[in-house]
């Protein structure tokens, strides 16, 4: 926390508690464990980031090919590879601790028990913000069912989740649903402090030769700008439904793009794909938003957050 | 690393489907043989990734060049580039050819296709190292092996021995015909082989290295989301780890591209 | 029926008794009435076409803006204004009789009686193949229900539809929901002959100086290459769960996409937006299928399709 | 209506901007005035949608040139082609302004921005049909009247009335200042306004044309996925329709661009 960055006050804004610099979070997966960042951005400048999803052991990941471009964003199906919990305290956690932004740690597991046990193993991970819970991974089903496509599954583990944490608790949502509403009520009921969404949305690429799915693991998760209007649609749901704070994501890849998401109900975003093809992108998105409040006369971008109107003609 | 936005000096064509781009970094920038770039055309919204693409060349301190056929969105919108033009450039990225002089006195240089980018520094290199090198240059015709540098390869006075699958130039078929003939000649020599090219060549290189005990280093490729270690998506399967541990998987951005074969899991294919 | 064409005899394909060219038809809301293309493409060529959303009565449809550009798509909330069905067998039918071209009506309704009296209209039109029910336009809502996303009130509604029906009944599934193959299966149930998918994704763009949704509805459905990766996995998994033969849409540019759906487990294909920028496009894909069956030694593209393999590494 | 391939002979900046693209159809074209075409550059695959742009000029029986402004993704893509591209066009599209004689002895072509690009067939026509016309055009600045084609419509000989914003050409103010004046000037006589530009603008010229009873004809801008009349999109509201009646709304592409100002629902923009 030595270093020290002039940020725009305008900008500042609390989530469950935590203050952040800013509004603009590198997303789970997209961020590894903040460090990678190191060498291109100031990573005082950001409001937070999210680590790549950990659970309590090691995981190796899905065999290759693990992800397939498609027309505005990607199919990815890694399968959650990651260094696990206790390798991440031990060894990134330390690395971190000079940088001024929030962390939060992205938590997964296969049964409502190994998502505890991560938690657990993450209480005494020292400089970690908030947890969040991602119950949306659709590259992972036990049983075939994935726990963020079920409003009481999910309800469940938060409630669960919410009694192991020691900090604040953010759940991550799916976009495979129904009625994102329905989910987002359950799990605020259950102890959520915020919600994040959008994860992303099961799709598939076929290799029309080989005629045989592109991604080894069959389908996989769609992100990237492709799916930006389906994700805005939610986040404008969700804030309808719920008075937690809101945590917008998909297919961010500007000031503009995020603005989209804080004026349909956002209080902060995360931009994910964008940072693999514009590594820059977290830090001229916060630029972008201090010249849109100056320009547009506004306070704090928090007076933004769902100031949506509807008036039709 | 660096991130930046480079100015097309040239994007001449060298024959149909291969594209030489000479790009002007406004920097001075530290590559190694056999690293690698994420680029992009500035203006292109889409194909939103970006495309890696090996350093074929350093042409002073902030000019690099790089030797691409056109398969793809990604290269096609790269081969639109006109002087003037810009490129969003991430680089130097991946690890660089181990060249150890003790080991290196013999070294085999094998590239197929447009693998042939990523080893003509190498060649430079060994030549700079007096090594004792030999250069195999695979690819489907006459017109294809230009487009591949093989002039390039010519001037620098390392002997070459050139397959093409039609024959056109060179000897007929496949590259790991003359290196296997090669190996058999100077068997009992130290040596190490360096590979570059499509996944089939490289894993029957490995084979042949390993039926002969000699280390082979490949460089591989992989379908990459970021090029700097984030997405995990470039992974490429080890032969060590099981299933269960962390490191069954590498990543070919960070982890490679360059990689000793002896560890690769050749059965599956990092580019499926 | 006067014009001939020489159609590729290995493009045949048949859904619910009805003989198609080709695999390639025009998708509802992107065709007109068919006759729009007369002048641009020879519509002896094409499969068939869907026409614009039928409803019992002319209806005005949404104030304007009714469209915006997103990346890899747009939204449209275009509010289902049509000519009726009336109007369609007495103006458009006619003059729709010289082509050799399937004709499928695209029929809609605000209650189960409204879709009831369109097709009864329907039933005295003179050369229509099939209709094609579309329970899943993401625009209209009454009582914040949308009729295809409950599986229950589809099949509620398929059954009647088919007990009024004189032709084949297709019907057009929802993508919004949490398990597609739920919907499928309720519907194939109930009757339905065929299914087609995906209709629009709901989705929302805001304009943020303005600060409000770009669409004077509010949302509007997502369409365009931006959703193929979606709307391939869904016609997978259904292609999986039901026998009926099932018509893929979405996102579909070229005959490599059309492939896509076809191994995936599409019988036949509809082509939407891409026909508003690329007017040629159904024919370029029908040549690009030919291309690919006589390349790749296919007899029949029927084999091709569920031709997906999914031995996995 | 013709879908085909165009090529481009050059792609000019007026000024900061603003562009003359001059496409070469390599068939014969008939376009009357007022009429567009939807345009993409033919290797751009994002953004999808075609854009609108009206035929500014005939420059013989296979050229046409388009006069547009630089606003966002779609006229950025325009903007980066070079001479010999390739631009994806299906045209002419659309209705035209109508010329009646007995109307038009008197006409006043009003036009803001870039909305100049449709109205200068239109004078060229109205010349040759010795109307007594008055062309009346507004724009920010001087550099965007000379984006906006100012110096063509002055080689026309038909007597100018010129607004910017900032008074750096002509009058200060709007270009219904002095529209209203000149109206007043010859109340009484019946003439035709042709009217072209954002639609407040429009808005407003159709009030006053109201307000001294004049006829007015307006092109109508709306965003546009398909220019062909299928994908009802581009719609507008009239003023006779009840809200059930299926002709609430009409769509610009094809029962339009150009309107009678009378049966404009104006409250409703079709612009948003
Ligand atoms: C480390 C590294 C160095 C490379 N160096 C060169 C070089 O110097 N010259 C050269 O011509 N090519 C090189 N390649 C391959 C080059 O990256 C691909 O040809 C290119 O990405 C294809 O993109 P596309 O959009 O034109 O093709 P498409 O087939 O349309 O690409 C579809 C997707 O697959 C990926 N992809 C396709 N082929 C490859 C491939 N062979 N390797 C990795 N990803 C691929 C693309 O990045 C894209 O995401 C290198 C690849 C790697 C990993
Ligand atoms: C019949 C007609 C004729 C036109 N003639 C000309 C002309 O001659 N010269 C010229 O410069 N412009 C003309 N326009 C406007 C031109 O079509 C838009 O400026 C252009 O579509 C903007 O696209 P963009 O991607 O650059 O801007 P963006 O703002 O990024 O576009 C976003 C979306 O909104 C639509 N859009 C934005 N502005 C307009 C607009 N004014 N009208 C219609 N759609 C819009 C785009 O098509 C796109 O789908 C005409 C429009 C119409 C309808
Ligand atoms: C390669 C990749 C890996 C991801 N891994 C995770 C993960 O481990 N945990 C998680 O909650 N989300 C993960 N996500 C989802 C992103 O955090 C984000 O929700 C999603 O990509 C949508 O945002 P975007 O469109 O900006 O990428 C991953 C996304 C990608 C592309
Ligand atoms: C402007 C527009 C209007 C549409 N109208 C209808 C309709 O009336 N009935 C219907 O079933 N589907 C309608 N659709 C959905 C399409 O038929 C198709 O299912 C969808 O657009 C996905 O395919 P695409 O990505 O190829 O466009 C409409 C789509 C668009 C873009
Ligand atoms: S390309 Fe992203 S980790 Fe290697
Ligand atoms: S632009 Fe499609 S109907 Fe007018």
């Amino acid at each position: 926390m030595t270093q020290t960055f002039n940020h725009d006050p305008k900008l500042n804004v609390e989530i469950a508690g935590i203050r952040f610099n800013n509004p603009v979070i590198g997303a789970s997966g997209t961020f590894g464990y903040g460090l990678e960042f190191a060498e291109l951005i100031d990573l005082n400048r950001i409001g937070g980031f999210v680590t790549k999803g950990l659970s309590a052991k090691p995981l190796p990941g899905n065999p290759p090919a693990r992800i397939v471009e498609t027309h505005g964003g990607m199919l990815n199906a890694i399968g959650l590879q990651n260094i696990g919990a206790r390798a991440f305290i031990q060894e990134k956690l330390p690395q971190l601790k000079r940088y001024d932004t929030r962390i939060i740690a992205n938590v997964f597991g296969y049964s409502d028990d190994e998502y505890l046990e991560a938690i657990t193993i993450l209480n005494d991970g020292d400089g970690i913000s908030a947890y969040e819970l991602n119950i949306s991974c659709p590259n992972v089903k036990e049983g075939g069912i994935v726990i963020g496509n079920s409003p009481d599954a999910a309800a469940r583990l938060t409630a669960k989740a919410k009694m192991a944490s020691a900090r604040p608790l953010i759940v991550k949502l799916s976009p495979n649903v129904t009625d994102v509403t329905v989910l987002a009520r359950a799990i605020v009921q259950a102890g959520a402090d915020s919600l994040s969404l959008i994860n992303t949305i099961v799709g598939m690429s076929v290799d029309v030769v080989k005629r045989r799915p592109r991604l080894n693991y069959g389908t996989g998760g769609l992100s990237g700008p492709a799916i930006r209007p389906i994700a805005v649609r939610m986040v404008y749901e969700v804030a309808g439904a719920v008075a937690v704070p809101i945590i917008g994501i998909g297919g961010i890849t500007s000031a503009t793009d995020a603005l989209e998401f804080i004026i349909a109900g956002a209080t902060a975003i995360q931009i994910g794909t964008a940072n693999y093809y514009d590594p820059r992108v977290t830090i001229k998105t916060i630029e972008g938003l201090s010249g849109h409040c100056e320009s547009q006369g506004i306070a704090s971008i928090s007076d933004l957050t769902r100031s949506i109107s509807r008036d039709q003609s | 690393m660096i991130e930046t936005v480079a100015i097309v000096e040239s994007n001449r064509q060298l024959s149909r489907g291969y594209r030489l781009l000479i790009l002007d970094f406004q920097m001075d920038l530290m590559v190694r043989p056999g690293q690698f770039a994420m680029l992009k055309a500035h203006s292109s919204l889409e194909p939103v990734l970006r495309r890696a693409l090996a350093v074929y060349r350093v042409h002073g301190p902030r000019r690099l060049s790089f030797l691409y056929q056109v398969v793809g969105r990604g290269t096609e919108a790269l081969s639109q580039l006109a002087p003037g033009g810009e490129v969003e450039a991430l680089l130097p990225l991946g690890n660089s050819w181990p060249i150890d002089a003790s080991f290196d006195k013999r070294a085999l240089v094998v590239a197929g296709g447009i693998g042939s980018a990523s080893v003509l520094m190498l060649c430079e290199e060994l030549r700079a190292a007096r090594a004792d090198a030999h250069v195999f240059l695979g690819a489907a015709s006459e017109a294809a092996m230009v487009g591949c540098g093989v002039n390039d390869f010519r001037t620098l006075e390392i002997p070459l021995s050139i397959t093409t699958d039609d024959g056109s130039l060179g000897e007929r078929g496949f590259v790991t015909v003359p290196l296997e003939r090669h190996l058999r000649d100077i068997e009992g020599n130290a040596c190490t082989i360096y590979a570059c090219g499509p996944w089939v060549m490289m894993k029957r290189v490995a084979e042949i290295a390993a039926s002969f005990e000699v280390r082979c280093i490949v460089s591989l490729e992989a379908p990459m989301g970021c090029g700097f270690g984030v997405c995990v998506g470039c992974v490429v399967a080890m032969k060590s780890a099981g299933q269960a541990g962390y490191d069954s998987y590498r990543r070919v951005c960070t982890d490679g591209p360059i990689f000793d074969s002896a560890i690769i899991r050749w059965e599956v294919n990092a580019m499926h």
